[in-house]
């Protein structure tokens, strides 16, 4: 096991460095399609051996099922960014937005960011989540920053600098829970997750909250709640569509796995009322912070990010109902939100390379222009927007229930109704992107099969999750779902 | 165990018919033929499905579909079997019209269209029968996606993206309402299964909140004003099958869901639920006749139309639960059995009614009737087939309208058995003299509709050239008539089914309701109300009296009949002399001025000539209320406050930070403090 | 020690006054030259050797590697410097203002709740540093300047953590110190492009993205 | 046997009608001091329109033939659920829902017919008697219900015979007024409508008609004195109380048909002593029609 997972760490950085050293682009696609297929396939052999063995865990190593499922979330993201990096960053190539030398180097940054991102799910020591952490965001802000256009500098200066004092908060919180846990007497194990669990009930309950308070506000900044979320869209709309999908789908829920993780141990310190009030309010904030922006919004990226500024708030809410059901429903909607998210962004990339343009004003016709991506837009703007028979309406609708169970009534009904206003809003910009008249130079066109591979795949796991979850992963988000109670 | 073989078959062949597009290789008309021929059996096997349900009692059948679903039941009582009937028989004529009308879709998308349509279809029976609350919101919103789909089908077509638009949306409002009401009752029940949602102890104020939120659900989806806003966008948007399927089946899926919660989950509440329906219900049938009116869009006109008689249909519900609540068993009977009779008629006539506007569309490739004119003569099969929708949907005898209307108007005026008083009196003779006037307005309505398209000249070219609709199209209306007649004739048979649907809820005794009928008359007896109609006797009544006419009419020979061109004052008529339907409506319009608000804008080209403009245009239309007054401002609002509410993301970083601080400190506060 | 948590202080509040961008890197060197010396005192007292080498690797980054870069962005920044005329945000003697109310808060209020502390008095210092340099990041539009508030965050967090529980363990340490160093080196990059780009490094332009 | 005698009675109401039209039309003449036609002048009328030839527009197809047959049959039908002497539960249809919808799918084939022929008279006669419709049917139903009330049924026998028990009361000689202000609109006569004008502009029902010529003319003639004999007897039987019961058949029948003489000079006077209304004003006196009937509920 441990091995497996070392090897999952070095796999990307051995595949960064090659691309580094690579400039033609034939090798480049060669390699990088190898390498994140291998990551991928080894995270997929973790999880599986996970799922038989439980939980892996040595000095600075833990694997557990929790981590299994945002492994699930990485392997699959990483595997379609890269998936689609290829046809669609070759178009920018040839489109002259980017040189053949900045290729490689964004196939390195991808790299190091899946790096950053799949050692932030292995480890088990709280500090060291805090620098994988920090490191996905040093990692992501020159991708971010990728074009070196004005914009695109001004959302990555934002994005390090807002979730730089925001990761600081966090350490600031890190730093004090580790003060509890020295002063409770349990300094040989210094912020080791297994042990801070084990002795959560004795910490410091007054301290705790304290700790709780950063740590919240800390990787809350990272996984984009209101009001921390400014540097969200921003961010998603500048990177290059594969990244901005890596961004929403598995950096929002990597910094969402550390505050959960987190989570665990302040719920067993001192109990869930606050934690989960506090959480309930901030989910509630994010989905009305989300709605003006969706009703009016001009980028069709934004319009993307914004929407997952609504969906962390969705799976927040559920954290914070916090009963068995709604926490399987948090994290399966981290999965479904995730996968359906990313294919957005990638389709949104094609969307503005063939229009050249992310203005949502000067998108018409989609439908006339590229039938079958229109058909999958659609499919992937009802299936966000949470309408049956989509697998995160499903998870969306178990929240809600688990609320209304848990006689939050009157909050699970407000949800709903504050989700159709995000519903009007992605609704009315997708509608009018895809129908309508095209324009004249906008030539019916072909989608290279790479990049339409990658959103098939991610649609097709969505529909089919609509109906159908295999055992397997049932049984690994029931398991996960058990060890975020505390079981 | 038949039953469930019959039901799954009927869903396999919908899926089936929904693949079959796949494997036609792209020719059309393999396609066109497979899929709507498979729909048409799929629809074929849902009537038997629903006799043999009807006959043998009540079934339930459950497969799992495990995580995260879980169990799924679909029971087949005698409510769904209702409906499903409903169902298989409009869509046995929507299928069969659809093989000739498809050729239209030739070039459009037809694979396309033909699997949707045969989603739509599944996603209907599915509705009708899944009884379970989350599998239901599924299937509910899977067929407003798939008719969705169906309205934008020609999104070529400006403002038919627009009209799916507010389709999707206002269902999905209507779909978050119910999924409130089924939330509350289910958590109050500790289930997710329909048969055990009424066990649940809810308190008075979740009772109600249930009820809200059932009725504005469902209200929406069924198009009750003022919740309707989408639908006479939607309707005509969509290829006139599915108009059909849409108007006569989707939107009563919508009583359905009423009838399944007033009925089942929340049985008897208190009296001004029953109360408020009746006021929505009059609103809608007053004003959906009255805006139908206004309409020369044929299609939009069917579509105001549907607004009227989904209120008609809640009149005898609503009046059903205030009988309920009252403790008058029979006499709610009486109601719903009304309010259910009417969901059956108008499925039939009013899909009827959208087969044959899409005959005239098919002939003509014009909705506007203002265009249209003299059809009669080249399509005289679908005028009489027209003529018979539109006979039944004015409830005119003998036909199946008159039928359920006159139970509407039996059990309203039995309401000042339940509300006492003056009051009740004057209630009831109000809701009676106004679906009396409803009633009225659709008869205008339809002479004006059907006047205007069918008589007279052709007012266009596109009129003139029309020939008549294959024959699958004209079988399909010819049936749907025939079944306007049969269930206004006898509607004894519909009756004693309704006597079975009805028999099985709380608060409700249907078993002696109908007992005094004979083969000819159908006769209700509650205490001491009653009431008694014998329709075929009306039927020969007025063939005899015909037969007289006839006699009359021979008594002196047979008189010289000359030809001789229509007298216009002796200059030679032709059809821009015809009565508009724009001037038939304009008395009403007028009269109704109060609430319709005319407003006619006058535009002279005086370009060529100073003195008198050589060109006058007029353009007439009424102000919608409901839209002017209720949706714009709210919209409006919205996007006012949306875009002031944007300021805060005002791209300062400083900004940023600022909220950052701004939070911890008051998360902080409120955790030292907690 | 108590000395140099005073300096330590006195620096930050110098630091609000300034606005020449190299007096500003200075300064921030010889922060951090303060907090590596209270690393090794501390290191002193307890007598344990990984606080020698975080202090060691305070030196090496904080005032080794970072101000290195920073000074090497600057001579493409000449002309730079934070502007005190229209676009500023707050006055010198607001922001001053500011860094003393953040001291007079974090003393006034945080001191008492952590009882058992190892270094009790750097604790409120170090508040004060943490939110001295988000005071600094708030107010100053100058790339470099809150670049210079974030490592002043940093330091402060670096002390709390110090006074408060001898430091992290040090694996952990060197985490943070490798990624406060790829921060910076982040950050650099990137003002370096804001000069290319906008021919300025003041953040205040950056505000074409909102809505 | 009670078939046999419904249908005598039906023959009878039928075959009485136009003498009904004939005293109207002869007080009416006497009124506006002329001698005005003879009291069987409707029968010669009809029995001349029957041996007319007549043009058909080319136009028209076959709703425009069929229309009269249809109208004259509504109105048969209705003649014989009509409660008069007799009235007869037995075959179940005496409702007056279907009287009332009988008479709307009448109007509703004449309506359609008068658009055939395509003419602007036509179609402006449809149109205004189909607005004449929607107005009286409020007031129509308002007024039939508050007898409709007093039986607790819809059906016009138990309705007759009610009503025959009932005394006079402010509320009967509201409720009547209203239904005779509702008979004057159904029937056409001023002031709702001229039957005698030939100002095509100002005719509602005879401009519906205007196209038919020859034989179809004297079935909707005849239909319309039919539908006119209907509501006059509506009028006596249900809202008019003093009803003689209990006496041979046959002097019952003299006494309604002396109520029912009544009625019709009633009706000539006030076609004398008014004018026609505006189009447009005949809401109002829907409208006060129906607040006659709310008041007689009310009154109840």
């Amino acid at each position: 096991m441990q091995e497996l997972i070392i090897l999952a760490l070095v796999l990307p950085i051995v595949t960064g460095l090659l691309s580094l050293l690579q400039s033609k682009s034939g090798p480049l696609r060669a390699i990088n399609l190898l390498g994140s297929g291998t990551t991928s396939a080894v995270l997929l052999l973790i999880i599986y051996r996970t799922t038989q063995d439980g939980n892996f865990s040595s000095e600075f190593l833990y694997v557990d099922h929790l981590s299994a499922v945002m492994l699930f979330v990485v392997a699959l993201l990483t595997f379609t960014a890269t998936l689609f990096s290829l046809s669609y960053m070759e178009q920018e190539v040839h489109d002259g937005i980017i040189s053949e030398l900045m290729l490689s180097w964004y196939y390195a940054l991808l790299n190091l960011f899946s790096f950053a991102m799949i050692s932030v799910l292995v480890v088990g020591n709280l500090g060291l989540m805090w620098v994988a952490v920090e490191g996905t965001t040093l990692a992501s802000a020159l991708l971010v920053a990728f074009y070196f256009n004005r914009d695109a500098l001004e959302a990555a200066w934002k994005y390090v600098m807002i979730c730089t004092v925001g990761i600081c908060l966090a350490l600031l919180g890190t730093m004090i829970l580790y003060y509890a846990q020295v002063s409770t007497g349990g300094a040989d194990q210094p912020l080791n997750w297994l042990a801070l669990k084990s002795m959560a009930p004795r910490l410091d309950a007054s301290i705790i909250k304290i700790a709780f308070v950063f740590i919240l506000i800390g990787y809350g900044t990272k996984a984009g709640l209101a009001p921390m979320h400014t540097w969200l869209p921003d961010a998603h709309s500048q990177a290059p569509s594969p990244v901005s999908g890596l961004l929403s789908g598995a950096l929002l829920s990597c910094a969402l796995y550390v505050l959960v993780r987190n989570l665990i141990i302040v719920q067993g310190a001192i109990g869930t009322q606050f934690t989960q009030y506090v959480l309930l309010g901030m989910g509630m904030l994010s989905i009305v912070i989300a709605i003006p922006f969706v009703l009016v919004q001009h980028d069709v990226k934004r319009l993307l990010a914004y929407s997952s500024v609504e969906h962390m708030g969705i799976i927040t809410l559920g954290l914070g109902v916090g009963t068995p059901l709604a926490v399987y429903a948090a994290l399966l909607h981290i999965v479904n939100h995730a996968v359906a998210k990313s294919s957005l962004f990638y389709m949104a990339g094609v969307i503005s390379q063939k229009y050249k343009t992310k203005s949502i004003r000067k998108i018409h016709g989609i439908a006339s222009v590229m039938p079958l991506l229109a058909t999958l837009f659609v499919i992937g703007i009802l299936a966000i927007t949470g309408s049956p028979p989509f697998s995160i309406f499903i998870s969306k609708f178990m929240i809600i229930w688990a609320m209304f169970e848990h006689h939050y009534w009157l909050l699970g009904a407000i949800t709903l109704l504050l989700l159709t206003g995000i519903f009007a809003g992605m609704m009315r910009y997708c509608l009018k992107m895809s129908f309508g008249a095209a324009h004249r130079e906008v030539h019916r066109s072909k989608i290279a099969p790479s990049a339409m591979t990658a959103i098939v795949l991610s649609i097709a796991i969505i529909i089919i999750g609509g109906f159908y979850l295999p055992p397997l992963v049932n049984n690994v988000l029931l398991r996960a779902a058990e060890i975020v109670l505390g079981g | 165990m038949l039953i469930e073989q019959l039901y799954l078959v009927s869903l396999g062949l919908f899926i089936l018919g929904s693949c079959s597009p796949m494997f036609t290789k792209g020719s059309a008309k393999a396609t066109n033929y497979l899929a709507h021929g498979l729909a048409t059996l799929g629809c074929v096997v849902t009537i038997v499905l629903a006799i043999s349900v009807l006959l043998t009692g009540n079934h339930t059948v459950a497969f799992s579909l495990g995580a995260p679903i879980g169990l799924i039941k679909a029971r087949i009582d005698y409510l769904a079997a209702y409906f499903l009937l409903a169902f298989g028989i409009v869509g046995v004529a929507a299928s069969v019209y659809a093989i000739g009308y498809s050729r239209e879709y030739y070039i459009h998308r037809l694979a396309l269209m033909a699997a949707l349509y045969n989603a739509f279809l599944l996603s209907i029976a599915l509705v009708l029968t899944i009884s379970q609350v989350l599998a239901f919101v599924i299937v509910w919103e899977l067929m407003t996606v798939v008719s969705f789909c169906l309205v934008n089908h020609e999104y070529e077509k400006t403002g038919n993206t627009s009209a799916a638009y507010l389709y999707i949306l206002m269902t999905h409002i209507g779909t978050a309402f119910i999924g409130i009401a089924f939330l509350l009752l289910a958590t109050a029940a500790n289930t997710l299964d329909f048969e055990l949602l009424k066990t649940g102890a809810l308190t008075g104020m979740l009772r109600n909140v249930v009820f809200l939120c059932a009725l504005i659900g469902f209200g929406t989806k069924a198009g009750v004003i003022p919740l309707h806003i989408w639908l006479p966008e939607a309707h005509p948007a969509a290829p006139s099958h599915v108009s059909a399927m849409m108007s006569g089946i989707m939107i009563k899926t919508a009583i359905y869901g009423m009838s399944r919660f007033f009925l089942e989950f929340l049985g008897a509440g208190p009296e001004w639920w029953g109360q408020l329906v009746l006021i929505l219900a009059i609103i809608s049938s007053v004003f959906g006749v009255l805006y139908a009116l206004m309409e020369h869009d044929l299609k939009r006109l069917l579509a105001y139309h549907s607004v009227e008689n989904i209120g008609i249909i809640l009149l005898g519900v609503g009046a059903g639960m205030v009988f309920m609540s009252k403790g008058l068993p029979v006499l709610a009977a009486l109601a719903w059995a009304a309010g259910l009779y009417h969901v059956f008629n108008h499925a039939v006539f009013k899909s009827l009614l959208f087969l044959g506007s899409g005959a005239v569309l098919y002939a003509t490739h014009t909705k506007d009737i203002e265009h249209l004119g003299g059809l009669i003569k080249k399509m005289p099969y679908t005028a009489l087939f027209f003529l018979i929708g539109a006979a039944a949907i004015s409830a005119l005898p003998p036909l199946n309208g008159f039928v359920s209307e006159w139970l509407t108007f039996q059990a309203l005026f039995f309401l000042p058995q339940a509300v006492g008083g003056l009051v009740g009196k004057l209630w009831s003779v109000i809701l009676i003299a106004l679906l009396g006037l409803t009633g009225a307005l659709a008869g205008a309505c339809f002479v004006k509709a059907f006047g205007v398209t069918f008589l007279a000249k052709p007012r266009s070219k596109k009129a003139e050239q029309a020939t008549e609709v294959p024959g699958t199209m004209l079988v399909a209306m010819g049936f749907l008539s025939l079944v306007c007649v049969a269930a206004g004739v006898w509607p004894q048979w519909m009756l004693a089914i309704l006597q079975k649907v009805l028999s099985s809820y709380a608060g409700i005794a249907a078993a002696s309701l109908f007992q005094n009928s004979d083969w000819y008359a159908i006769a209700f007896q509650a205490q001491q109300a009653g009431g008694v109609l014998a329709m075929p006797v009306v039927v020969i009544m007025v063939i005899i009296g015909f037969g007289v006419a006839v006699v009359f009419a021979r008594l002196a020979g047979s008189p010289k009949k000359d030809a001789g061109e229509t007298w216009t004052c002796g200059i030679i008529p032709n059809a821009r002399m015809e009565y508009t339907a724009t001037g038939f409506a304009e008395p009403i319009r007028r009269a109704f001025g109060r609430v319709l608000n005319p407003v006619d804008v006058v535009i002279a080209d005086k370009s060529r000539n100073p003195y008198h403009g050589v060109k006058i245009t007029i353009h007439v239309h009424i102000t919608h209320y409901i839209s002017e007054l209720m949706y714009r401002p709210v919209s409006n609002g919205l996007y006012t406050f949306a875009n002031y509410l944007r300021k805060i993301q005002a791209g300062s970083l400083q900004l940023y930070i600022g909220y950052i601080m701004a939070v911890t400190v008051i998360v902080l506060i409120i955790g030292t403090r907690w | 020690m108590e000395l140099l948590t005073i300096l330590l202080l006195v620096a930050a509040i110098l630091q609000t006054r300034v606005s020449n961008l190299r007096l500003a890197i200075n300064i921030i060197l010889v922060q951090s030259v303060f907090v590596a010396l209270a690393c090794a005192i501390i290191g002193f007292q307890t007598n344990e050797t990984h606080i020698y080498i975080a202090a060691l690797l305070t030196a090496i980054i904080k005032v080794g590697l970072i101000p290195y870069a920073l000074y090497r962005v600057l001579p493409y920044l000449h002309e730079e410097r934070e502007k005190r005329a229209r676009r500023e945000i707050v006055s010198a003697n607001l922001s001053t203002f500011m860094a003393l109310l953040a001291i007079i808060l974090a003393y006034g209020m945080l001191s008492p709740k952590f009882p058992g502390v190892a270094v009790a008095y750097a604790l409120p210092a170090s508040i004060s540093l943490v939110l001295i340099g988000l005071v600094f990041i708030m107010t100053r539009s100058q790339a470099v300047m809150q670049i210079i508030g974030l490592i002043t965050m940093e330091n402060g967090l670096y002390l709390l953590g110090l006074s408060m529980t001898q430091g992290l363990p040090l694996i952990i340490e060197m985490g943070i110190f490798f990624d406060v160093l790829v921060a910076v080196v982040v950050l650099v990059i990137l003002t370096y492009r804001l000069k290319l780009s906008f021919m300025s490094t003041d953040t205040s332009l950056l505000k074409k993205l909102k809505g | 046997m009670s078939i046999a005698l419904l249908a005598v009675q039906t023959i009878i109401i039928i075959l009485l009608a136009p003498f009904i039209q004939g005293v109207i039309k002869n007080t009416k003449g006497r009124l506006q001091s002329r001698r005005g036609p003879r009291y069987l002048q409707p029968y010669y009328d009809f029995l001349k329109l029957l041996r007319k030839d007549s043009v058909i527009s080319p136009t028209v197809s076959w709703i425009f033939h069929f229309a009269p047959y249809i109208y004259f049959a509504t109105a048969i039908a209705a003649a014989a659920l009509v409660p008069t002497v007799f009235t007869f539960s037995g075959l179940k249809f005496d409702n007056l829902f279907v009287l009332v919808y009988l008479f709307a799918l009448g109007r509703f084939f004449l309506a359609a017919a008068s658009l055939d022929a395509g003419s602007s008279f036509g179609g402006m006669g449809g149109s205004r008697e189909m607005f004449i419709s929607v107005l009286v049917e409020p007031p129509l139903m308002l007024a039939l219900f508050t007898v409709a009330f007093r039986a607790n049924s819809t059906n016009l026998s138990v309705m007759a015979t009610t009503a025959a028990a009932s005394t006079v009361s402010f509320s009967a000689v509201l409720a009547a007024v209203a239904f005779l202000i509702i008979t004057i609109a159904e029937t056409g006569r001023i002031p709702v409508d001229n039957p005698d004008t030939h100002l095509e502009l100002t005719m509602i029902h005879e401009g519906m008609v205007l196209e038919y010529s020859g034989r179809p003319v004297g079935l909707i003639f005849w239909a319309s004195t039919i539908k006119q004999a209907v509501f006059i007897l509506l009028l006596v039987n249900l809202f008019v109380p003093w009803n003689i019961t209990g006496i041979a058949p046959v002097l019952t029948a003299l006494w309604m048909l002396l109520k029912v003489l009544i009625v019709a000079v009633l009706l000539a006077c006030i076609e004398t002593s008014t004018n026609k209304m505006r189009l447009f004003r005949v809401p109002g006196l829907m409208a006060a029609a129906g607040v006659f009937s709310l008041l007689a509920l009310i009154a109840q």
